[in-house]
């Protein structure tokens, strides 16, 4: 959808999620917000600033402390037909409604033959780098890609936030909404007024490139860019795919730009095994093997649990080893 | 603990309100779910099902508590109430290809208001408090249906429990949270469960009333629900909707068809238990009440057979289902990938034939 | 609730038996609290310290309690306990480290009996019912160590709080679940947390006692944290040896330094809550008994003073980790995956700088 | 360690998951099991059958149905020295009790440098292919081998399985012990009535051979064999790698295999996506990919929830679905 013809504002990361549910608030009397501070206080990232005091507080809803009550009681809300958009407020405290989330909400559909389905979307900023108290920056998307029935989006940009969380919100399944908070406030960027969607599932291509692909997603785009920046003057050209969506992954547009590359390196800050990577390289040898020119780069977060802030800077990949990934794969 | 009937049926509470039929009817969905019960156990002994929760000696409080119900109200059961489910809409057929395998069994009819049971202990329990907030929500005070939850005593244990009757307490919704408390978790009695004197009182750290009933009296059953419900629709000045309600009752068979019991509880207080079996006492009542005989009990039976056999008829002529039939229901619409793995194996089981699939491993 | 001093430091209730040196070490350690607590708080707003959860208003439960264990008890503290840790052996220049980020700070030492904080909310309750469990196994009746656990009011929702209250009324473990209800989750109010009248009636649902205490008065702490400590060491035919305390507070400060309470509280509210500020109550009364004057109280703000600078400059002269430690405590023993991946790790450093980690993103 | 020198029965795995915790029950005092069921009833599939005769109440201990409790209260004895070894009942049951295996389990020792460490054993049933109700099959290995701090154990013969539990025992790292319910009691093997450890983090060959590498674990490691010895009559040598570990996960043993034979299928029966299949192809083509020839094929289960079990053998991965996998692998 092209901006031109429409208003914009220029917003950071974290406003457009705030315009995204606004919109959809106002379009759709079923959709409400729900989770711990996201009321009166606006959500500890003020991601849902000022809705209670416009949608009253009956569709801004500040709940108990009890992440599995949350997901568990919009899961019964949703099967109602309601529309609700839950928030964790740190994908790291998602874990004690795991239960919730695997078995619940990923399976309703299948499980009551879609008689039951839900129509809703579990918001959580997620990952490293805002020198935050441990378990405030865990990137484990892995699981949730892992388990059938959920979808799982991962936003880079204002534009993308607000297209998405919009098509998420209007998603008659249910999606799982990871929002990088590094960068919720990094940048601004042409956000439309009005709705519009962006498809869930669908990659883009941040930069064309010829030489060697960068498959990444949400907060890891912005490393991923500047390091294909820097090796341009290198002369090496990459390409940089934001993948925007890790369930259900484009494996088409990833396998394209492999066949043009033949060279890639895949870069998130969630720990290297079992992490996504592993699916995306898997993919690319499965369907392109007779394009690779040499073996698929991992620039990843460490095995190990993620540090205190003293140290987080050298846990996260950042564009020096994006570009130490990407020359290892050029000059393989 | 409220009480209408003893144990030999004689009355000693208020005797609710019901008509001649609907007195019958409840006596006639006990012997059903009874004989129902007896039927599939014994499929399951034959291989012609697989596992399956027997619910004998919880019909006094599965059907005394589904009659309860408006014909808007909901109920949100787990893995044991096809009693209740039955009662509620759900026909019989349903619950035998559920238990065969077949995921049809799930599809709940769209004019039954019976949410899906789920196996995982107490997960269904905000579900249940989300589906009567919703209502809440959108109906506000006029909102005139309620959403009856159903667990078992090892089911309060679980942070689900707790979770779900605190936001039911702090939202004020319409919920009646019915514990079939039948002394076992599987192999675990009701003392080891929790130290709380009663399942009931646990109501008190949500704000909100918990009842004891005896859970083999099915119109004291009936009685409190019925109470329960109309406080969740209509509560009274200072009243709080929600209410916990413990049925006191006891499995009588084994926890599933995999299950052992004499392995951890003695005959005797098997034997114990079933001196208050819901149905001779019911059926006492309804005898000396005039309403049933031996005649009319001959009938009742003869009618629960036939229904009974049709349905096991009508599950057991039911195709199998479609093998690639396990991609559907996964999202409204199939993913690329869930399509090309669907293919896949559409290809690999044209190659090799069914046979290399159903081969004993 | 429990109260020993009024809110002018008058006494009402039975003062706790201390000695002199006791009384005058509560206050110091209230007063050494506060102090710690405020120059965290202006160290995270010149940018020397991350995120820091302030416990201004708080020290009253905090020491009250801390000071009620005995030298073999335990304490399982949450993340704002640093008054309790203090107490119990924690030096003040971890909790800094800890706060600037640096593992290092979460390093117990090995003679103090206090768990490492976690932060998620209630998580921290089933371990020390499962410490406490050991204890009584390896001791049975024999055990004299109580193992108390804090927590905030928004924790009571969290299903662990139940499940591992429930697990210790089932076995009877030595434990006294403290929980600081400074009657704000972030912004969520404690009504609307539960609707239950009292945290402490929860204790109900787990079969053991409940009390609440005025969490602002040292000594009513002292003196119902003494009372369950004992309990849970030796308790009476018939007693449980579980506790759940609910000690009523107020935390002054926002939630944590990254929060900005004005969103949600009225400031009116703070100062009702500030006219029953632990520190000049158990001044009040100390002064009345004679323990304090104008002189000592100077001279304990300067020894405060002293030790908390020292503390920051101990912490701010610790040179930062080594970024290779992020590697360390993983397993015992390394496996060969993450010692290739600290070799990376090593290589890329060494090839780029740490200019190149360090320069913001 | 050989075995013919010794006394050995003739034991299941499941016999021998008994032999191993009464082996180490009767070793050392601190050693101790608890779950649902596992007391008089002696476990839902017997695994703890007469150990509460045996040993009395306070070491084989039932517990109220609360997995969190269950885990929680393990990581606070273990923290003080016992060595709790917590059954979940069916791995399909865990998530309520994620958080504290993510959150706590796993991060014990790092959070407080190692001051407080874990020697426990969480050990859970998992797979399909026993005609159980829903839930009862998962296998998701994958999202605790995503998580740093833990150990991932998952047998396929009697002998390792005590060896292999015994090592986790005495591990003095947390360690999830994953049980091949489907081949529980499936076959016999010779167990010595001693005690012995199986490291953990070896894989071991079960069948050696020339021209594929098959790379399994688990219940997946018999149709994998039977697949090898069917394609032996075609001319295909294929060699077969029993992980044994899936975390850490031998890596010098996948590479070496493959470095043989330059062709692999990874067969394993939890969902394809985001599943380990992933990381070994990674693995794979990271550090061998000079070596290999074909596509890495997987075969394993599908993106879909564990159908109930009139579709459930359709849904495993089979003989004929490994030798099919084998065969591209090395036709390609
Ligand atoms: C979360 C979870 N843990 C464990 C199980 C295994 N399990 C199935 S039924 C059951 C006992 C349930 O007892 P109760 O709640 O009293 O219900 P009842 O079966 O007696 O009706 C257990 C432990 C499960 N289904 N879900
Ligand atoms: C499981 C989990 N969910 C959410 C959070 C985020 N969070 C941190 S503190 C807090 C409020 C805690 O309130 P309370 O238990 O009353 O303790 P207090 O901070 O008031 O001492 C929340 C929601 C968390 N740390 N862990
Ligand atoms: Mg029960
Ligand atoms: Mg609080």
């Amino acid at each position: 959808m092209s901006t031109q013809d429409q208003a914009t504002q220029n917003l950071t990361i974290v406003q457009s999620v705030r315009d995204a549910l606004a919109t959809e608030m106002t379009r759709d009397d079923d959709v409400l917000v729900m989770g711990e501070d996201v009321g009166k206080n606006g959500g500890v990232f003020r991601a849902t600033e000022g809705l209670h005091d416009e949608f009253g507080e009956d569709r801004v809803i500040d709940t108990p402390l009890a992440e599995s009550g949350i997901v568990g009681t919009a899961v019964g809300m949703a099967a109602m037909g309601l529309k609700p958009v839950p928030e964790i407020q740190f994908s790291g405290f998602a874990y004690p409604g795991f239960d919730q989330i695997v078995s619940h909400m990923a399976r309703l559909r299948t499980r009551s033959r879609s008689r039951y389905t839900l129509p809703m979307v579990l918001r959580a900023p997620y990952g490293g780098g805002i020198r935050a108290p441990e378990h405030h920056s865990e990137s484990k998307e892995a699981f949730y890609a892992h388990e059938a029935g959920l979808k799982v989006v991962m936003p880079s940009t204002p534009y993308d936030t607000k297209g998405l969380l919009i098509s998420a919100i209007r998603d008659p399944d249910p999606v799982v909404f990871m929002e990088p908070k590094l960068i919720y406030r990094a940048f601004r960027g042409e956000v439309p007024e009005d709705d519009y969607e962006v498809p869930i599932g669908e990659a883009t291509t941040r930069r064309e490139g010829s030489d060697v692909s960068v498959f990444t997603y949400g907060a890891m785009t912005r490393p991923s860019l500047e390091a294909a920046e820097e090796l341009a003057d290198e002369g090496i050209d990459a390409e940089v795919v934001d993948l925007r969506t890790v369930s259900p992954m484009d494996r088409e547009a990833i396998v394209e730009s492999f066949e043009k590359t033949g060279r890639a390196c895949v870069v998130h800050e969630a720990p290297k095994t079992g992490g996504l990577a592993g699916e995306i390289t898997a993919t690319l040898q499965e369907e392109a093997l007779l394009y690779q020119e040499a073996p698929v780069r991992r620039v990843t977060g460490y095995d190990v649990p993620y540090p205190l802030y003293a140290l987080e800077d050298y846990y996260m990949p950042n564009a020096a080893r994006v570009a130490d990934g990407i020359k290892e794969a050029v000059e393989f | 603990m409220v009480q209408v009937l003893d144990e030999e049926g004689g009355v000693v509470g208020d005797v609710p309100d019901l008509s001649e039929e609907e007195f019958v009817a409840m006596y006639r969905h006990m012997k059903l779910a009874r004989h129902f019960d007896e039927r599939a156990v014994s499929l399951q002994r034959q291989g012609r099902m697989g596992t399956y929760p027997p619910l004998s000696g919880q019909e006094g409080a599965q059907i005394g508590s589904a009659l309860a119900l408006s014909e808007d109200d909901w109920i949100v059961p787990s893995y044991r109430e096809h009693g209740a489910a039955m009662v509620r809409g759900l026909p019989l057929k349903q619950t035998l290809l559920y238990w065969m395998g077949d995921e049809r069994g799930s599809l709940v009819p769209e004019d039954a208001n019976v949410f899906t049971p789920a196996v995982p202990i107490a997960s269904q329990i905000p579900h249940a408090t989300g589906m009567a907030w919703a209502d809440k929500l959108r109906h506000g005070d006029e909102t005139d249906r309620a959403f009856l939850c159903y667990f078992g005593d090892g089911a309060t244990s679980e942070g689900d429990f707790h979770e779900g009757l605190n936001f039911a307490g702090v939202f004020d919704t319409p919920n009646v949270f019915f514990c079939n408390n039948n002394q076992w978790a599987i192999s675990v009695p009701r003392e080891r469960q929790t130290n709380s004197e009663t399942l009931a009182q646990k109501a008190v750290a949500y704000g909100f009333e918990g009842v004891q009933v005896d859970g083999m009296d099915p119109l004291a059953v009936y009685a409190a629900t019925t109470e329960a419900l109309e406080k969740a629709k209509d509560p009274a000045d200072g009243e709080r909707r929600p209410t916990l309600i413990e049925a006191v009752q006891y499995r009588f068979g084994a926890h599933t068809t995999a299950d052992d019991p004499s392995q951890y509880r003695e005959d005797e207080e098997v034997q114990r238990w079933k001196a208050r079996d819901p149905i001779p006492r019911l059926e006492r009542f309804l005898r000396d009440q005039g309403l049933l005989d031996d005649d009319r009990v001959e009938t009742i039976e003869a009618s629960v057979r036939e229904e009974v056999a049709d349905a096991i008829d009508a599950a057991e002529s039911t195709v199998r289902p479609e093998p690639s039939s396990m991609f559907e229901h996964v999202y409204a619409e199939q993913p690329p990938e869930l399509r090309r793995q669907s293919e896949a194996f559409a290809r690999v089981r044209e190659e090799y034939g069914d046979e290399a699939f159903l081969e004993e491993q």
